[in-house]
């Protein structure tokens, strides 16, 4: 499973892109930020906070409950902030 | 190609004449230009997107105003990257028929480009560089569009 | 000068830039192009004007949208005389802070210069030139910006 | 007076500009009109329908009741219709 993570996510956990194959029983985008929290004290500081970070699966928005797979690419990031004005 | 995601500078006139030439039913063109603006201590910022997300959430919203109104063309360019202030870094340019969907299309384009792209901003400072935090304020301009008038 | 009367065309692109050029404070370019739409019949139109009168107008325009909203700069271009199909109109460009004041401004500048800037429009038709009546439409838009919020 | 006519009223006068010198019972542009009608079948023909002319005193408009004197510009013309889009 591909795992991305973009703006301070990744200058937090220390990259922007991991792969990783947690147990079948995560099996949606909250579980598995869960699990993730568990691989290293970087990872529980970034996801420390639930309501500043979003996720998408397969490049489009994802909430907790959305279900994941093996194949998919799965992104973490802190709301938007683009363009000016 | 209507939506761009590219380091490099853009042009606006070439972009609003494009989208009228030999298009004698365009009577108007909207356009957006966002530009770096500047305070005392942050003489840049840096832009990072999520490649592939950018476009196919660019894509979707593109198809959104064109389901909403009835328009002639659209353009979508923004920027990422490292960009000093007085740089462009967005423009959203609209043409139709008439002036008032060219204006709430591009109004609207713009609102949910700015809370829905995956763009993330980290302005330059005195302690370094720092990322930038969402504003309220944008997500309540792309929640009007939201509502039943 | 912020307000041009003119038989040339102009250039939108060179217009926006001007507008934002060695302005660190201006974060967002709003702009709006009219061009000639075309029918099957008319090839062309011509444009009618009262000199003086639409300078003082636009001008007075101008002023208001400045009241109105905080705004870095406003360019407002008309063209007059004999115009083809798909020749550039009008231009009305806004720079600002922020894009809300800058939408808001240059729909209101629009709106207002179509309801009452002293342009005539005559077409040209199978039977001959043929002159233009005004349409409700553009006036209930013009009224929108006169009601209490 | 300098009295001046755009787009189809000035096509159906004749003229895009005359001086006038109205009695001095002519004082507000709606007496003027009145006058002006009186002058030419043209006039009268052109100034026909009061709805559909719109006047401008010293290139500000102006209602039937505004006042006017010897050294005004005066023009009459019918509702805008420039732009696009």
């Amino acid at each position: 499973m591909k795992v991305l993570y973009f703006a301070w996510l990744r200058s937090r956990i220390g990259t922007g892109m991991e792969d990783v194959t947690p147990p079948p029983d995560v099996a949606t985008v909250g579980a598995l930020i869960e699990w993730l929290k568990s691989r290293s004290p970087a990872h529980a500081e970034a996801f420390g906070q639930p309501g500043l970070v979003r996720a998408a699966v397969n490049q489009d928005y994802a909430a907790p409950d959305h279900a994941i797979a093996a194949s998919d690419e799965i992104a973490f990031f802190p709301p938007v902030t683009g363009g000016m004005g | 190609m209507s939506i761009r995601v590219q380091r490099e500078d853009f042009d606006p006139g070439a972009e609003i004449a494009a989208l009228s030439a030999g298009r004698p039913d365009v009577g108007a063109v909207t356009s957006f230009v966002g530009f770096v603006r500047g305070s005392a201590d942050c003489p840049a910022m840096t832009l990072e997107h999520y490649p592939g997300m950018t476009e196919r959430q660019l894509a979707a919203i593109e198809t959104e105003a064109r389901q909403r109104w009835d328009l002639d063309g659209v353009v979508i360019i923004h920027r990422y990257g490292r960009l000093p202030v007085g740089d462009r870094i967005v423009l959203v340019a609209v043409a139709s028929r008439h002036r008032a969907a060219a204006f709430s299309a591009c109004e609207f384009l713009i609102d949910w480009l700015k809370t829905r792209a995956p763009f993330w901003k980290q302005e330059d400072g005195p302690d370094g560089p720092r990322w930038v935090e969402a504003k309220d304020d944008d997500n309540s301009r792309a929640d009007r569009w939201n509502k039943t008038p």
